[in-house]
């Protein structure tokens, strides 16, 4: 029930919105908080040390095919859910003054947006699952396509398309499952009892071929999602032109739900057709590995190149997306759990990051990083930030993106030893570019342009300064985050072994 | 049965309904067809009467003649400027109507005949007691207060929507 | 006890940063920062002490569990033997003191506060490297004091060159650290611990479960850890970064890029002591002595007195190293905690000296600044006219050594320490710690060539003793340019004055500290051993040395540290590394060559430079011209900056530009492409390969879909009257037909 | 008179009314055939209930009598429609209002 709540309360919320007049803006901030309140009650509330779902809600929706209203978390679902209803009130205060025309209409779309996301974490079954996933699509497309940068169009229809086709492909997939799933009339989309039948000897879903497949089918959607080269193209785009709240949305949530649905159902439901993948004997036992790698080294190395600091803070996010990759790619507990930690202090990084270029950006009108320079003198505070930010992003132990890339990488090392080791590049490139933008944005002689560059405000800081709490409080001590999901993580090695 | 005076303004009734309503499906002048529609009208309300519901037929008079086709008449005058706007009907699409609506006419004969529920209900002539009282009790302290309520609400967002529609934009 | 001590000493200094950053983030300052990092050094000081005292021969780890997972846990924990002990007190101390220096060193920045605040973190993270009884800890503090060297470096970020020289520190590092992460994962696959000691540590692990076929495989993982102590100490070949970490303040200079910092990679390498091999060995001890010689060379032709010091730094990190790789373990310690003293009152001692001179910059205006610009470069002309313009070679006019000579009356405390260091560096023996501790490491690397009959060896005591008589060389020219001789720059000169109170204490306590007898306090035979090393063996050729007693070892043993050193050589003899019960016996005569051998190149180097640079007898000039394409070797530091620049970060640019040209034009163009195929060219092209091609099935299905459409959507008319007519049609057609049922 | 003459009235009203939709090519000529469609429905209502259901019950009427409200208000926003559309196009002849055609 309290998990149904706090789906749906955002919805309520937009329907609030709708109907409230422009002036009462302070209610619209709070219904976002709404959830991050509950959410932050399961966080605490939730018991760590089982590897079962937890608030399991379990109504039938659709008699006809047997999809059910199914929802419940388990440790990895806690773990999102709080960034995302963290995410959620700091979006909406970020984008405050920013967003200029329709408020209203944003308001809504970006309520909508959270309710999908939310419910996307919590769904046990597929079909809902899938209703969820497509739920962020739409609102996505017009918070890019309508308040967006001057290509906003161009990039929301990319953004668009491409997640349809890749969705496209894992609604295929899905009906396969489903078809397969037993005799007409005991046919099911529950996740949790698809899990036990494809791992039960002898049933249709346990069979490595159609494993294959049907794993090739959710990859793609999932790949488009996160996105793992060379699906990646939207993102640059989509980012550059979305505001900045949508930015953070996009790169906090929006790819964890593609690597979320690698482990909820590529993971967890083909483990065959993962071994397929990840066993390490020739091209296809190397091939996940191979793609983590590709997006880490190719991601970094693209960053370098940008001068748009938004596009690099982008690609960015694709090399440490391959982290993530990488460390599921292990199948192991070490390498899982630094992919999830990674995913969650990605979530966490990268909008703290976007948020600082939408900082930037609102005060200069510009994010070319060579147009910058010395702004250390003048904007001390944001400078130390943006320090903090960047060296959380590129690994600096003590803040919390070491944690998740340093146990990704050793994961991944027991399993793939040379693509690990050609992985560390990234981490030298990763420090390369972060370095530079920070000596050609901060560093130097103040730009004289830029000379009465006010200084980041306390609307601002507060935006940023629960992320950075977290980036910290991660790093130092990340049992906290681990103990969430060490259960679950320990059951899916077990499943992924026992094959 | 015989042809008495009731039966004779009955029939009397009857025509000038159907006279007139083909008077104005047919009539080339739209404000003839309006007039037309107006005896249409009319003689629905006085089949009301035969049919004893006097509340009914006040409601058809006054609804219907004194404001809906008031209303057509600003309609006819505000579109076309003039009066004697001459309605145009292709040839085609005469046939094409005028072979549906009688097949469906057909249909409706084919079914009031043939329907064993409504033979034999003839109409015996007892007075029945005037319906208005009873419709009021109905309305406002029975089971259509509800529709009645919501009806209500209906007419007046259709009200307001039909004034915010049809004034001139002022903005823009 | 012991854990409260060191919570505390770890706490204090973090506390002093926290306090900074959380005002930083309510964009207020706190004016006093200076003594609450000053407070907190000194009590981490004072329980560093408490902590010597508290150690006793076993040691002690205390852990809990950081990230603990279902099958594997990571702990982080405290590690307390003597070396931790004796590096503790060797971090505090020196912090301290520069923390006092810094006061009136730095007095007047505009951003004195945040200095004190880095100074803070970085002690922090100093002490919690040395602290950690795991890989994952050292790595982290590893990492932390990178970030704080990064800080400090580019300190004064306004100038283009301390902006480009942090981030060239924090890369370089960085390649190390990845190479020693490389190695953790090595060490974590096969012991899935990342612990050092302690029953389920990696080094009991290696003990007992390693065979002689896994020596390849300990061998590369041993030489990947060092690789993370190559970045941070500066060895060859990734040790450019340190001369330019030069452009921080001195007082920064002192505490990161001499003392404690650059010296955490020797600390690490002795931490990593059980698990080398002879191989890694031996690549540690080829790495740490070509370094020595090679910076050696380099610091001889300096003219910025920093960056002499860099390269001597360099290099007698190089020594350490070269003495760990020869297995001399105590002597690479000692030495370690000898050169943070002298060291740390070098570059003291030139902060004092540029602070003088850079007084007067405060006085004059800007203009001066440039005029004693050119002045220096009129100076420069003399010495190397053609040696043309290279990256990082304009030296501030405070640092130039051209302008300084006969400063020793102006300063005389300044000069008078900074002489005792000198004498210490150089290997002057018996009263300065440097000779001690010199002589120990050559000793060592004599005595393992002896031992082993090695070759190896051999070169690389002749390397060690080069560099030993290079750095008396350079470091007298540094002496006799700064303090001797007649002023160069009157106008500066007559500016120059002692240094305050604050930055001369410190001078004070770091040259007494330069004496040998206090540094007995903490080095002595039963308090630090070596570790066993399992997996060292000597090779089949090995000349086991007969015991010789007496003779010099009378001489050694007035000093508690030679008992130590002589305890690890006689150690050293038994390869399987039992500890010799007593002390003495087992000299070879290694020491008395070794001692006589470097008391002789000290004495030679110092001679040479006091012909060159004080008599002048000799000219430096001629023998420039004479050997100029060393000299020119020698100037552009081998070349490494060039071929770095030139290459590798040309090649990583050039690499990244392509990468994102490949993602905007190929990548990102196939995907614009497919969506412009199927929009246009797709139906051109069905329409002209419309049987050949297999797709054409597919085409046609779309084409066909597409004719169809064209037609249906006729009956969209957009006529109402159409569609009611259609519903009207379709009743009574439905009707008629189910009445006909 | 019987229940049939009232329903072959209101069905004659029906069919013209339906003619008229159909053929008319003026919109308000088609308003009409609606009202026209909506007074056999009416009556209809009326017929059914004086002779079907028991003379006491006249729910039949009161539902007429809703019918009625619901032709003035369709009229109402029909009419407001045919205005803004001749001030749009310049005509009131639904074949030539075709924006939605495909």
């Amino acid at each position: 029930m309290l998990l149904s709540l706090m789906i749906f309360i955002p919805l309520l919320g937009m329907i609030a919105v709708l109907l409230l007049p422009r002036e009462s803006e302070e209610l619209i901030k709070r219904v976002t908080l709404i959830p991050l309140a509950l959410a932050v009650y399961l966080f605490i509330s939730y018991d760590r040390s089982t590897a079962g779902t937890q608030y399991v809600v379990n109504a039938p929706w659709i008699d006809a095919f047997n999809i059910q209203y199914h929802i419940g978390i388990d440790g990895l679902s806690v773990t999102l859910l709080l960034l995302t209803a963290l995410l959620g009130p700091i979006c909406v205060i970020a984008s405050w003054r920013n967003i200029e025309k329709g408020i209203k209409a944003y308001m809504a779309l970006f309520l909508l947006l959270e309710t999908g996301m939310l419910g996307f974490f919590a769904a046990l079954d597929l079909f809902l699952f899938y209703v969820f996933f497509e739920l962020t699509l739409l609102p996505m497309y017009f918070l890019i396509g309508i308040w967006g940068g001057p290509r906003r169009e161009y990039a929301a229809i990319k953004f668009f398309l491409y997640t349809l086709f890749g969705s496209v492909l894992m609604l295929v997939a899905m009906i396969a499952v489903y078809l397969n799933s037993g005799d007409p009339g005991a046919r099911t989309f529950d996740i949790p009892t698809l899990i036990a039948l494809a791992s039960t000897e002898g049933h249709a879903l346990n069979n490595l071929n159609f494993q294959i497949w049907v794993f090739l089918g959710f990859f793609i959607g999932f790949a488009v999602k996160v996105p793992i080269f060379p699906f990646h193209t939207w993102l640059p785009d989509a980012h550059v032109e979305a505001p900045t709240a949508i930015s953070v949305i996009l790169a906090g949530i929006l790819l964890k739900m593609g690597t979320y649905g690698l482990v909820r159902v590529n993971m967890a439901m083909f483990p065959l057709g993962l071994d397929h993948f990840t066993n390490g004997i020739g091209f296809w036992g190397n091939s996940l590995a191979l793609l983590g790698f590709i997006n880490i080294v190719y991601g970094s190395f693209c960053a370098l190149a940008q001068t748009d600091f938004k596009k690099l803070v982008a690609y960015s996010s694709i090399g440490h997306m391959g982290f993530v990759i990488l460390g599921l790619a292990a199948r192991n507990d070490t390498g899982i759990t630094g992919a999830i930690l990674q995913m969650f202090n990605h979530g966490v990084i990268s909008a703290m990051l976007f948020l600082l270029v939408g900082v930037l950006y609102d005060r200069a009108h510009h994010r070319e990083i060579n147009g910058f320079g010395g702004l250390g003198t003048r904007m001390p505070v944001y400078t130390g930030i943006t320090t903090l930010a960047f060296m959380a992003s590129l690994g600096l132990p003590g803040l919390s993106g070491f944690v998740g890339e340093a146990l990704s990488l050793l994961g991944a090392y027991d399993e793939f030893k040379w693509l690990t080791i050609l992985s560390t590049i990234g981490i030298v490139v990763g420090a390369a570019y972060f370095l530079w933008t920070l000596q050609r944005v901060f560093l130097g002689n103040l730009n004289p342009k830029y000379e009465d560059l006010p200084e980041i405000n306390g609307r601002e800081i507060l935006t940023l300064v629960p992320l950075a709490i977290l980036t910290i409080l991660l790093g130092v001590w990340p049992n906290l985050a681990i103990d969430m999901f060490r259960e679950s993580v320990t059951n899916l090695v077990n499943v992924l072994q026992a094959i | 049965m015989e042809f008495t005076l009731k039966t004779f303004i009955f029939y009397g009734f009857a025509l000038m309904t159907v006279a007139s309503a083909l008077l104005v499906v047919t009539v080339r002048n739209i404000v003839h067809a309006a007039f037309s529609l107006m005896v249409t009208l009319f003689g629905v309300a006085g089949l009301y009467v035969f049919l004893q519901a006097d509340f009914l037929a006040a409601t058809q008079v006054i609804v219907y003649v004194g404001g809906i086709l008031v209303l057509i008449l600003f309609g006819v005058m505000m579109t076309s400027g003039r009066l004697e706007m001459r309605i145009h009907i292709e040839r085609g699409q005469l046939l094409l109507g005028g072979a549906v609506a009688l097949a469906l006419f057909m249909l409706l004969l084919t079914v009031i005949a043939n329907t064993p529920a409504w033979k034999n209900r003839i109409d015996d002539g007892t007075a029945l007691p005037p319906t208005t009282e009873k419709i009021g009790e109905l309305i406002l302290n029975g089971p259509f207060l509800l529709p009645f309520e919501v009806v209500s609400v209906l007419l007046l967002v259709a009200l307001i929507g039909a004034a915010l529609i049809s004034r001139k934009e002022v903005r823009d | 006890m012991t854990v409260s001590l060191i919570s505390l000493i770890l706490l204090c200094p973090l506390a002093a940063f926290a306090v900074f950053g959380l005002l930083g983030l309510a964009n207020r300052r706190f004016p006093r920062q200076d003594y609450l990092s000053t407070a907190a050094m000194l009590i981490a000081l004072a329980c560093s002490f408490l902590l010597l005292r508290e150690v006793v021969p076993e040691p002690e780890t205390h852990t809990v569990n950081w990230v603990s997972l279902g099958s594997v846990t990571f702990s982080m924990g405290f590690y307390l033997d003597s070396v931790t002990a004796i590096m503790l007190i060797v971090v505090t101390l020196v912090s301290s003191l520069v923390h006092i220096f810094s006061m009136g060193y730095m007095h007047g920045d505009p951003r004195y506060p945040r200095f004190f605040a880095y100074l803070s973190l970085f002690s922090f993270s100093m002490l919690f490297l040395v602290v950690s009884d795991n890989l994952l800890g050292i790595y982290i503090g590893w990492e932390l004091v990178g970030l704080c060297s990064y800080l400090l470096i580019g300190f004064w970020f306004e100038k283009d060159s301390a902006a480009n020289a942090c981030k060239k520190a924090f890369l370089t590092t960085r390649v190390g650290d990845v190479g020693m992460f490389i190695g953790m994962m090595m060490l974590f696959t096969k012991f899935k611990t990342l612990s050092l000691y302690g029953e389920g540590g990696i080094f009991a692990l290696a003990a007992s479960q390693l065979t002689t076929g896994d020596m390849v495989w300990l061998s590369i993982a041993g030489v990947l850890i060092f690789c993370g102590a190559i970045g941070k100490s500066a060895q060859m070949p990734l040790h450019t970064w340190l001369p330019d970490a030069m452009e921080g303040p001195t007082p920064v200079s002192a505490l990161i890029h001499a003392a404690t910092m650059v010296a955490a990679g020797v600390y690490l390498t002795a931490r990593m002591f059980p698990i080398l091999t002879e191989t890694s060995s031996l690549v540690i001890a080829y790495v740490g002595g070509i370094t020595a010689l090679v910076a050696a060379t380099i610091a001889i032709v300096r003219f910025d007195i920093k960056r002499v010091l860099a390269y001597s730094t360099i290099s007698q990190l190089g020594y350490m190293m070269l003495a760990i790789g020869a297995g001399s373990y105590v002597a690479g310690l000692f030495h370690l905690t000898t050169h943070a003293f002298f060291k740390a009152l070098l570059f003291l001692g030139s902060g004092s000296v540029i602070h003088a001179f850079h007084a007067m910059h405060a006085h004059g205006h800007d203009d001066e600044h440039e005029h004693d610009d050119s002045d220096a470069h009129g100076h420069e002309h003399n010495e190397d006219s053609d040696s043309g313009h290279v990256l990082g070679s304009e030296i501030p006019p405070d640092q130039d050594m051209r302008n300084m000579g006969g400063l020793r009356h102006k300063m005389p405390i300044t000069f008078i320490t900074m002489l005792i260091a000198t004498l210490s560096i150089s290997g002057v023996p018996f009263i300065f710690s440097g000779f001690w501790s010199k002589d120990a490491i050559l000793a060592g690397v004599l005595g393992r060539a002896m031992e082993w009959n090695s070759v190896h060896h051999y070169i690389l005591f002749i390397m060690a003793l080069s560099a030993a008589g290079i750095t008396a060389f350079y470091m007298f020219r540094l002496i006799f340019m700064t303090f001797f001789g007649e002023p160069r720059n009157q106008e500066m000169h007559d500016m120059a004055h002692e240094s305050p109170l604050s930055m001369t204490v410190p001078l004070l306590i770091l040259a007494v500290l330069s004496l040998p007898v206090v540094n007995t306090l903490w080095f002595n035979a039963a308090y630090v051993k070596p570790p066993p090393q399992p997996h060292l063996h000597a090779p089949a050729h090995a000349y086991i040395a007969p015991d010789t007693k007496g003779g010099t070892g009378l001489a050694f043993s007035l000093f508690g540290v030679s008992e130590a050193v002589a305890a690890e050589e006689n150690a050293g003899h038994d390869t399987h590394g039992t500890h010799a019960d007593d002390g003495h016996h087992g000299h070879g005569p290694a020491h008395t060559i070794a001692m006589v051998l470097s008391i002789c190149v000290a004495g030679l180097g110092i001679f040479l430079s006091w012909l060159f640079y004080h008599r002048r007898t000799l000219s430096a000039e001629s023998v420039t011209t004479t050997f100029r394409p060393i000299y020119d070797l020698f100037w552009h530091k081998y070349y490494f900056d060039e071929f770095y620049d030139g290459v590798l970060v040309a090649l990583t640019v050039w690499k990244a530009r392509l990468f994102a040209q490949f993602d905007g034009t190929v990548v990102d163009g196939i995907v614009n492409g497919v969506g412009v195929v199927t929009r246009d060219i797709l139906a051109a092209f069905t329409g002209a390969f419309d049987n050949r091609v297999v797709d054409g099935i597919v085409n046609r299905v779309a084409q066909v879909t597409w004719a169809v459409g064209g037609r249906i959507r006729r009956i969209q008319t957009g006529a109402i009257q159409t569609y009611l007519f259609v519903v009207l049609a379709g009743i009574v057609l439905l009707i008629l037909i189910f009445r006909a049922l | 008179m019987t229940l049939q003459h009232y329903l072959v009235i209101s069905a004659i009203l029906f069919t013209l009314g339906i003619f008229a939709v159909l053929t008319r090519r003026n919109a308000i000529s088609i308003l009409m055939g609606i009202e026209l469609i909506l007074n056999s429905c009416n009556l209809n209502f009326a017929a059914f209930s004086r002779f079907v259901t028991p003379p006491e019950d006249i729910s039949g009427q009161i539902i007429a009598i809703f019918g009625i409200v619901l032709a003035a208000a369709e009229a109402a926003v029909f009419l407001a429609i045919i205005l803004a559309i001749y001030r749009e196009f310049g005509s009131i002849r639904p074949n030539e209002v075709d924006t939605l055609k495909g």
